[in-house]
Order: C-alpha cells, then sequence, then structure tokens
C-alpha cells in the first residue's frame, strides 16, 4: 500500500518493552499446562490462541487478534471516500459485497440520495451470491478442523460455482467493488439469470450430499452436539452476532429488524435455532444457505421482469455524457463521472449495518464536509464473536477447540480488520 | 552345494525372507500402493485429480516413490532440547518391532516354511504387535516439545483402549478353533467358511481396533494435525519422520495380515504345496493381496469420516468395542461348542 | 412480503441414527468413488478463456488521453500515476508538459475503478491475468508499454476452456471456440 | 418505532443526565457527562439495550476533546433494535482516564481495548487492559489519535 508510517522513531530496548502493558506476564495456576494454539498452527488460521489446560479440560482462553490487522480505521481517513470501498471489501474478501455494502450506504445516507430499485436488487444479489460462498468457504474450514477432508474440498468446489457467478456479474472473482454510492457497477449481463438458477438447483441437490456426508454423520455429529453451547442469555451478554446469535434462539438479523436495500421486499425466514450447540451453529448455516438460494430465485424473477432500467442515481447519471450511456448500452458497465474521485460528502454521522455471512457489520461514519471520511468505524462480524474464545472455550475438552473455532465460524481477517 | 544354492538357501531361510521381504520389502512396496489409493481415492471422492503432475500415465503413482525420495534426502532436523539418543532411537525401534510380529505369523501350512515352527503363534504375534506403540510415546516424550507430549499421552490412552479388543477379538478364532496356531485357524475356515462371517463381531470388534491401532479415520487422534501439529511426530523431520510414519503403516499392514489370517481365511482356497513357490511364495502373495484390500478399506473410510474426541473414542472402545469383542469370543465359543466350524 | 423468524430445531436423533448415518455417509462417498464428476482445472494443459468484461490488466489507448488525471486520482491503491513528458505542441512549435498516465502493476489491485471513470473510454481492461514479470522492477511499467496489451506468456500450448454452469455437476468444462461468446 | 420517538424515549429515560440529543442518520446520539456515564449506562440496560455494537472515540484536536461512543442496540426487544443509540461523552485530550463500563455490559471488553490500543485511554475498572491487535510498541504511538499522521502519495510519479 501507498501509506507511509511516520511517528515511530528511535529504538525501543527491552526494558522499555518490559513497562508497556502487552509485555505484562499474567500467573500460570499451579499444575495448569500453556498450550499456545497459533498463529503458525494448522488449527488456529491467523490468530493466536492462548489457552491453559488442567489435563485435558481448557480453564483460561485468551484470544490473541491483531496477526493480520491492517489498520483500515486509519488508512481510510486519509483517502478519499470512494478509495475505501475497495480498502474495506479486503478484510473478508470472499463476503466482498456483504462486507462493503453498509459503508456505501451510510455514504448515501449522508449524500441524502437513494440507489435505483434495480441497482438494489442487485446488491441483494452479490449479497446473496457472497454469502453463499462465504458459508461454504466456512464449512470447508470447518470440515478440515473436524477431520473431515472431503468436507474441506466439497464446499470449495462447489464455492467455485458462486465465485465464477459473481465474476461473470462483476467482473473479479473475489474483490468485486460492487457497490458504489448511488448505485452498482455493473448490470446483470445476457444469459446471467438462467445460469444463476442452475446453480440454485444444484446447489439444494449438493446441500442434501453434504447432510449425508457431514452433518448427519454420526462421528460429526458426536463431535459437534452439546459442544460449545451458548445460552440465550450469555449470546446477548456476549453481543456476538450472526448465525451464532441466532442457534443461540435470539430472533435478531439485519435483514429483519433493520431492513437495507430491498429485503423487507422479499419473502424468506430467519431461522432460529434454539440449541446454541455447535451442531446447532452449523444447521443454521445450511438452513441459511437455503434461505439464500429461496431469495436468490426472487431476485432472478425480479431482473427478468426489469431488464435494462437504471442502476445509477440520477446524481451522477443525468450529467453524464452520451459516451458513457453508449457504454452502459453495450457492456452494462456503469461508467462512473469524475466527480467520485473527489466527492464532498455534507457533514454529519451515520450509522449503518448489514447482515454478512459472519454476522452484523457496521459503520460508523462521520464526515466533516471533506472530500475524506473524518472518522470510520468499522466492528466486523468476526472482531465481535471473537469474545466468545474468551468466555466460551473455558470447561472444554482440547479436542473441542478446533470444533468451537470452526462453528463460530471465526474470520481472522476479518476480525482483525 | 554350489554357493549359488547356498546363497539362495540363506535367502529363502524362512526367518530372513519373512523378516526381510514379507517384512520390509513387500510392506514398503504395498504402503506406497496404498498411500497412492489414498491418495486417489480421497481425491476421487473430493471430485479432484490427487497426484497427476508426476507420471500422468500411470495416474500420478511415481509421486510416492518422489515424495519418498523428498523424505530420504531431506535435512534431519535435531532440536536442541531434546534427548538425543531417544529421539533417534524410538521411532527405528518402533519400525523393527513393528514388523518384529511376522516372525511368529504363518503364510503357508507347510510347516517347513514356517519362520519359527510353533503352536502358539496367535499368542505370540498378538502380544508382539503391542510392543511398538510404547515406542512412539518414549519418541512423544523425548520430543520435550508440547504438543508432542499431548500427542504422546493421547496415544497412551489409545493404547491401552484398543489393545484388549484387539487381542480378544482374535483369540475368539483361537477360541474357535482350540488352537493357538494360525495354521490351524486357517484351515478351519476351509470350504469357504470365513470367520468373518461366522463371527461378524468379533471381526468388527478386531477391525475397529486395528483402525483405532493404526490412527486411521475416525480415530486419527494422536496425529490430529489441528490441535497438536502432528502429534509425536512434531518435531521430527526428513528421514525419521518418513520412519515414523512407515512403522504406523506397516503397523496396519501386520495388523492387517493378522485379520487376513483370522477372519479372511488366509491363503484359503489355495492349497500350498511342498516346494518354496507352491509352498511359500503363493499362499503368501494372496494373503498379502487379501491384506492389502482390508487396507484399502481402512484407506477408504479416510475420504468419508472426520476424527472422533478422544474422550468419545475411549469410550467408545470401553464401552462398545471391548463389550463387543467379548460377545465375539463368547460367540466363538458358543460356535465351536455346537460344532459349526 | 417482509421477512419472518421461524424457529427451528435440529432433527433428532433416532435410534437407528447411527446406523443409518454411517451407511448414507459410505453410501455417498462410494458413489463420487465411482463416479467422481471432478471440475479441477489441469492448468498447464487447459487454461479458462475469460469472458469480456473480465477486469484484467489494463491498456491504455493513447489517441483517447485527454490527460484529465482522473484514473490517477481515482486509484486506491496509488497505482496509477501521472508523469510528465514534454511534447511540442504542432500549431504553436512549443514544448510544453504533458501528463501521461502509468501503472505500477505490483500495486494494481485490479478494481477496474480507473477504466470506469476515464471519461474518453482511453483505458481497457484485456480479459487475462496470467502475465509473467521477470521482476520487481518490470512491474512498474512505463508508458511505452502500458500503450500495448502485456504479453499472455504462460499455459500457451494448453486448449482454453469456459466454465459453464450445469445443473447435476455444477462446473462443467467446455473447449472454448474462438469467436464464440457466451 | 421511530427514531424521533427513539429519541424522547432516550432523553426521557436518562434525563438528568442527558447534555445533548442527536438525531443521525439511523442514529440517535445521546451525549451524557462523563461522571454519570455508570449511572446512564445502567439505565440504558435496564431499558433494554442489552449489548455494545462497538465502542469508539473520535479525537476532535481542534476543539481539544476525545469523544468517546459506546453504540447501543438490543437483541430482545425487536423495537429498539431498528435505530442505533450512541451514548457518549467528552473528555479533554489530555485525560487519559475514564470509567470502564464493562461492568454493564460484557459485550464491551474487547471494544474497550480496541479504543484503549488506538487512542491510549485507560479504561479504569477493566479487569484485562491490554492492547488487542496492535503491538504494544505501536500501542504506545496511540495511533489513531489525529496527530498521528498517515502519508498518502501524491498523484504525481517522481
Amino acid at each position: 500500500m501507498s501509506a507511509r508510517i511516520s511517528g515511530i522513531s528511535g529504538k525501543v530496548g527491552f526494558n522499555d518493552l518490559k513497562q508497556l502493558p502487552g509485555f505484562w506476564t499474567r500467573k500460570l495456576g499451579k499444575d495448569l499446562y500453556e498450550v499456545f494454539i497459533g498463529p503458525q498452527h494448522p488449527g488456529s488460521g491467523h490468530m493466536r490462541i492462548i489457552i491453559r489446560v488442567d489435563g485435558d479440560v481448557i480453564v483460561e482462553a485468551d484470544p490473541d487478534m491483531g496477526y493480520v490487522h491492517r489498520t483500515m480505521e486509519k488508512l481510510g481517513e486519509g483517502r478519499e471516500w470512494i478509495k475505501g470501498i475497495p480498502l474495506y471489501e479486503r478484510m473478508a474478501i470472499h463476503d466482498a459485497c456483504n462486507v462493503t455494502l453498509p459503508y456505501v450506504e451510510a455514504v448515501e445516507k449522508l449524500l441524502g440520495i437513494e440507489p435505483p430499485l434495480r441497482a438494489k436488487y442487485l446488491r441483494v444479489l452479490l449479497c446473496e451470491i457472497n454469502r453463499i460462498a462465504a458459508f461454504l468457504y466456512g464449512f470447508g474450514i470447518f470440515g478440515v478442523f473436524v477431520g473431515h477432508s472431503t468436507m474441506y474440498m466439497w464446499p470449495f468446489g462447489d464455492r467455485e460455482v458462486w465465485v465464477e457467478l459473481a465474476d461473470w456479474l462483476t467482473g473479479a472473482r473475489l474483490t468485486h467493488s460492487y457497490p458504489i454510492f448511488g448505485g452498482v457497477r455493473r448490470d446483470a449481463p445476457e444469459g446471467f439469470t438462467d445460469s444463476l438458477r442452475k446453480a440454485i438447483r444444484y446447489m439444494r441437490k449438493r446441500l442434501e450430499e453434504y447432510r449425508k456426508i457431514y452433518v448427519d454423520n454420526p462421528v460429526i455429529r458426536a463431535r459437534l452436539e452439546d459442544v460449545g453451547v451458548i445460552p440465550r442469555n450469555l449470546a446477548i451478554e456476549l453481543g456476538i452476532t450472526g448465525p451464532n446469535l441466532r442457534a443461540s434462539g435470539v430472533e435478531y438479523d439485519v435483514r429483519y429488524n433493520a431492513p437495507y436495500e430491498v429485503y423487507d421486499e422479499l419473502d424468506f425466514e430467519i431461522p432460529v435455532f434454539q440449541e446454541g450447540d455447535s451442531l446447532a451453529r452449523v444447521w443454521q448455516r445450511v438452513e441459511e444457505i437455503k434461505q439464500s438460494l429461496h431469495i436468490l430465485e426472487q431476485v432472478a424473477d425480479w431482473l427478468d421482469k426489469h431488464k435494462g432500467e437504471q442502476i445509477m442515481h440520477d446524481r451522477f447519471w443525468k450529467t453524464a455524457p452520451p459516451l458513457y450511456k453508449k457504454v452502459f448500452q453495450e457492456t452494462g458497465r456503469v461508467k462512473l463521472v469524475p466527480v467520485f474521485a473527489l466527492l464532498k460528502v455534507p457533514k454529519g454521522k451515520a450509522y449503518a449495518r448489514a447482515e454478512t455471512a459472519r454476522g452484523e457489520i457496521s459503520y460508523y461514519v462521520e464526515s466533516n464536509g471533506a472530500n475524506k471520511p473524518y472518522r470510520v468505524r468499522i466492528v466486523s462480524a468476526s472482531a465481535r464473536n471473537a469474545i466468545v474464545f474468551k468466555y466460551i472455550l473455558p470447561g472444554h475438552r482440547v479436542m473441542d477447540l478446533p470444533t468451537i473455532y470452526g462453528s463460530i465460524d471465526y474470520f481472522p481477517p476479518e476480525g482483525d480488520r | 552345494m554350489n554357493w549359488i544354492e547356498l546363497i539362495i538357501k540363506i535367502i529363502i531361510w524362512p526367518p530372513l525372507w519373512q523378516l526381510i521381504v514379507l517384512g520390509l520389502i513387500v510392506p514398503l512396496v504395498v504402503v506406497i500402493g496404498i498411500l497412492w489409493f489414498e491418495r486417489k481415492t480421497a481425491a476421487r471422492v473430493q471430485r479432484r485429480f490427487g497426484p497427476l503432475h508426476v507420471s500422468p500415465q500411470l495416474g500420478g503413482a511415481l509421486q510416492l516413490i518422489a515424495d519418498l525420495m523428498r523424505y530420504a534426502f531431506q535435512e534431519v532436523i535435531i532440536p536442541k532440547t531434546v534427548d538425543k539418543g531417544v529421539f533417534l532411537l524410538a521411532p527405528l525401534t518402533a519400525l523393527v518391532l513393528s514388523i518384529v510380529p511376522l516372525v511368529a505369523v504363518p503364510f503357508t501350512s507347510v510347516a517347513r516354511w514356517w519362520p519359527i515352527p510353533m503352536d502358539y503363534s496367535v499368542l505370540i504375534s498378538l502380544a508382539l504387535s503391542t510392543v511398538s506403540a510404547i515406542f512412539i510415546v518414549l519418541a512423544s516424550w523425548a520430543s520435550n516439545n508440547k504438543f508432542s507430549i499431548i500427542g504422546g499421552m493421547r496415544e497412551s490412552y489409545m493404547i491401552t483402549a484398543y489393545e484388549i479388543a484387539i487381542i480378544i477379538s482374535i483369540l475368539s478364532t483361537a477360541a474357535m478353533t482350540l488352537s493357538y496356531n494360525f495354521v490351524d485357524v486357517v484351515n478351519a475356515q476351509e470350504g469357504w467358511k470365513w470367520f468373518a462371517v461366522l463371527n461378524p463381531l468379533a471381526f468388527l470388534a478386531a477391525f475397529i481396533g486395528v483402525l483405532m491401532a493404526t490412527s486411521g479415520f475416525p480415530f486419527e487422534i494422536p496425529e490430529s494435525e489441528n490441535e497438536v501439529v502432528a502429534g509425536p511426530y512434531t518435531e521430527y523431520s526428513g528421514l525419521l519422520y518418513g520412519v515414523n510414519m512407515g512403522a504406523a503403516y506397516i503397523k496396519r499392514f501386520v495388523y492387517s495380515v493378522l485379520i487376513t489370517l483370522a477372519f479372511f481365511g488366509g491363503w484359503l482356497p489355495y492349497h500350498p504345496g511342498t516346494g518354496f513357490l507352491s509352498g511359500y511364495l503363493y499362499p503368501s502373495i494372496i494373503v498379502v493381496v487379501k491384506a492389502t484390500i482390508l487396507m484399502a478399506i481402512f484407506s477408504f473410510l479416510r475420504a468419508v469420516y472426520g476424527r472422533y474426541r478422544l474422550d468419545q473414542a475411549l469410550d467408545f472402545a470401553w464401552k462398545i468395542l471391548f463389550p463387543l469383542a467379548l460377545f465375539g469370543l463368547g460367540l466363538g465359543i458358543l460356535e465351536a461348542y455346537l460344532g459349526l466350524i | 412480503m417482509p421477512p419472518k423468524p421461524v424457529p427451528k430445531t435440529k432433527p433428532k436423533r433416532g435410534i437407528f441414527h447411527k446406523f443409518k448415518g454411517n451407511l448414507e455417509a459410505i453410501i455417498v462417498g462410494v458413489k463420487y468413488f465411482f463416479d467422481p464428476e471432478r471440475f479441477t482445472l489441469v492448468y498447464p494443459k487447459e487454461y479458462t478463456k475469460l469472458r469480456e468484461g473480465y477486469r484484467g490488466f489494463i491498456v491504455l489507448i493513447k489517441d483517447k488521453c485527454i490527460h484529465c488525471a482522473s484514473c490517477a486520482r481515482i486509484c486506491p491503491a496509488s497505482a496509477m500515476k501521472m508523469i510528465r513528458i514534454p511534447q511540442k505542441d504542432p500549431k504553436t512549435g512549443k514544448t510544453k508538459m504533458v501528463m501521461w498516465p502509468v501503472i505500477n502493476y505490483q500495486r494494481c489491485i485490479f478494481c477496474g475503478m480507473c477504466v470506469d471513470v476515464c471519461p474518453t473510454e482511453a483505458l481497457y481492461h484485456v480479459p487475462y491475468h496470467d502475465v509473467v514479470y521477470e521482476n520487481l522492477a518490470e512491474m512498474d511499467i512505463d508508458l511505452e508499454s502500458f500503450t500495448k496489451p502485456p504479453e499472455y506468456k504462460t499455459a500457451k500450448e494448453g486448449i482454453p476452456v469456459r466454465y459453464v454452469i450445469d445443473e447435476e455437476k455444477g462446473l462443467v468444462k467446455v473447449p472454448y471456440k474462438e469467436g464464440e461468446e457466451k | 418505532m421511530s427514531i424521533d420517538e427513539l429519541a424522547d424515549m432516550v432523553r426521557n429515560l436518562l434525563a438528568e443526565y442527558v447534555v445533548n440529543v442527536e438525531v443521525g442518520k439511523d442514529l440517535v446520539h445521546v451525549e451524557v457527562k462523563e461522571e454519570n456515564v455508570i449511572e446512564a449506562a445502567k439505565r440504558m440496560k435496564e431499558a433494554g439495550f442489552d449489548h455494545v455494537k462497538d465502542v469508539t472515540a473520535i479525537d476532535y484536536p481542534k476543539e481539544g476533546i476525545i469523544k468517546i461512543i459506546y453504540h447501543l442496540s438490543s437483541y430482545s426487544k425487536k423495537e429498539l433494535s431498528r435505530y442505533v443509540v450512541g451514548l457518549g461523552y467528552s473528555i479533554p485530550r489530555d485525560k487519559n482516564s475514564v470509567p470502564s463500563l464493562y461492568g454493564v455490559w460484557t459485550s464491551a471488553d474487547f471494544q474497550e481495548r480496541e479504543v484503549y490500543e488506538g487512542f491510549g485511554i485507560v479504561f479504569e475498572g477493566h479487569p484485562d487492559l491490554r492492547p488487542l491487535l496492535l503491538a504494544p510498541t505501536v500501542a504506545e504511538l496511540k495511533p489513531l489519535r489525529k496527530d498521528f499522521i498517515v502519508k498518502e502519495e501524491p498523484i504525481f510519479k517522481k
């Protein structure tokens, strides 16, 4: 990246380091065994969980995040508004549309514009494609955590179907940068909805096979059932989010509680499981994939009915020269007016949230009227779910750690931002 | 007797032949084949190709040779903190001891071609097969690494759990034939009366016990890479790691041979002659082929299962597997009493 | 119709669950063992022909450029930069500095915003990304090579394929023939 | 419940503590005094705001203050969950210790650690206040304050 850090100066000696709070050592109780799971560990991803075990039972867990921290909040302050979109989507590239959408919405709220209806449907389209892909990614990682190599390969293979669709729609496999202030960047190409319907039918068939080989497999069931139980009140108290929260019996989904885009016009269910254990969290994700497929069907039907509508807000489209409209007619590509580069956003504060695959992501955006944000505070779903490790792991066995880690679907780059 | 005959005689001297050829060379070939099969099976189930780029005509079979060479020429890193002598000796001892049960296993009914002629081959081979696991625990202890020690402890828990089940279930065949000699056990299965069919309980117990003993899925617990990196073998690298893995697979081969003899009729339906070829080589080939098929089934399970938790595996072993083996023993005695054998 | 929450419980475990579950898992495994339905791309022997509209490497059409620097301003990774080149004006005969965009592929994230923001369509994407540079310095390309499509170096001898979504098998590879879109 | 009703509700709820209520875009911002924040937080929690969505701080070098904001919402009451309520207070920039709300909302645990590392604000009463994401040496520089400047490159190549 282009940023240079100014401010670090001089050398810091070891004795200075010891004064710093991060180097506080904490006492290890008698008869405890400290194991560092991560960061260069096959079962941890880019994070470290320091666990203290008594025999085979974890008595204390300390999630140590930050190995892939990219200072997005600080970088965002120094860049123009539009540059935030490709920057923030890098926290979860396989869920790119979902994680950048609230930023775009927050800026739209400040600008006081609302995108055209077709743009909203296209956003929902990519959001749900991303959601399915991200769930499949999570399944794959979970599979390898439980030692089920087939469940590692299958979802990654089937995810390719959705990635391929997203590639066709946006021109990039993962980092789509698709929603943009006032609309989206491309229209759905010819023949896209037919392929989408095929993919939906294919995925429904595959979910049944996932159930047979993985979710209902007695070995996996034994591993997951009654492990990592988060009771409803604890889930609320810890403020966890997403499928993990709903698997604990809390009826909360941003798409339902604070609908954005066109989610309040679509017909779908919010599955809520009551048990709160790892198996319920897996079933929760399976059910959510089914609902996403259902949403996608409706979106495909709507898109077929409303072809050729505008997908960019008038503020950025009315003044566009004829060449722009010609390009849009021919290729479906929305060209950006040069004002985007130096867009000034009116003073104010906005809060926007969206339901990503892993839960709720929230952006607090404050503008002082300049062409750069004054402050962007991002709290992603994984950042809020990370707290689970500290409060849920104690009392479980060491071999439950990968199970709980996988079922929470924690994604370190998203958590570290 | 000229010197060529002498050399041939030494080579086909049963104890030597059994240890060198049937104990080292054949398992090496079989293990390479099985590893290739394991990778290809998993790849097929998982909708990919598996090893392919080394020798595409052979389906990537030479990939395993390439891997073997890589292990052989990799640097063996010995960390400063390990107990060097034990660290080096433990895997080698485990390898040797995992072959040793074969000295008691007859591959033919002709007494001349038994490695050590005796009437207690079932007992001796089972007793010897339990020794090598101790050295895996030793290797983990010598590694002086947290993950190694956790893996070693898991291994030691698993030893206590699977051993009894395997021993009792294979001994049930001895009870069925009223003999501790594998030759009698095999001969009693004449006419396709395989004990796997006659006594499925004991066979199931032995099969699952071997899965546990050789860290096959769904019991791949000591080495489970997501919690304990590589379990007891965390600190091993290069050839020593290869030796460790080889010991595990040779163990699986030896157990498969034992199960083949006890439950799949050994060299039957072939009737050994007296010469080296008809009396020793052909029956041993049949046994090895049967054992290989069994190993292939073990390998296939990798594609279908994840792994149990340690306490669940122990729970399963003590509460289900052990009674199953006992029932198998009872069933065997009952069948012997009723004269079904 | 708005979304509605629906309480659910995970399926109960019956008496024969263990038996049935194991059997189902093994049957699915065996089914795929005999009929693997792979969609692996055997890369050097075959490569994907990407669709038109894929955001690949970027090329400048020099004649269309109006030197507005919009592309450099919008570039989120600071990959696109303007350089000043002295150029003679044919009418007046005076030499003046003219701005041209150049790109540094070490930084480019292929977001395609420069292409979309260009008011005269002077930039376009080539639909491939298999380009080999021999060292890092080469990736910071100059104006001359920015105006030519980068050389497609890898997998030249392979057959081009395109993935098509299939209802039964997920993705199916179909050989791609020149001039055949979709 | 519309956003204005929510603002009124919060205003009535925190009656004597309220310094200022501001209605933003999908956001009700309530300003209280620092010494009242724990009491206000307890009242908010009793009213149903059961979790913290994020804890953030914003540096205003010109005014010489730092604003600390707890964004609250509800999981258990659907009518409160439509909009987000920001419970904020200002402290002078040179003050570096404020009361922790960990005792009220457990969900503030990691979030307060994040504010601590970015701004160097110590939350008194937090049981385990260590930098969360940054290395300790970087956290010392208080990187999220406005006087820590990240330079961006110009658009012209040298």
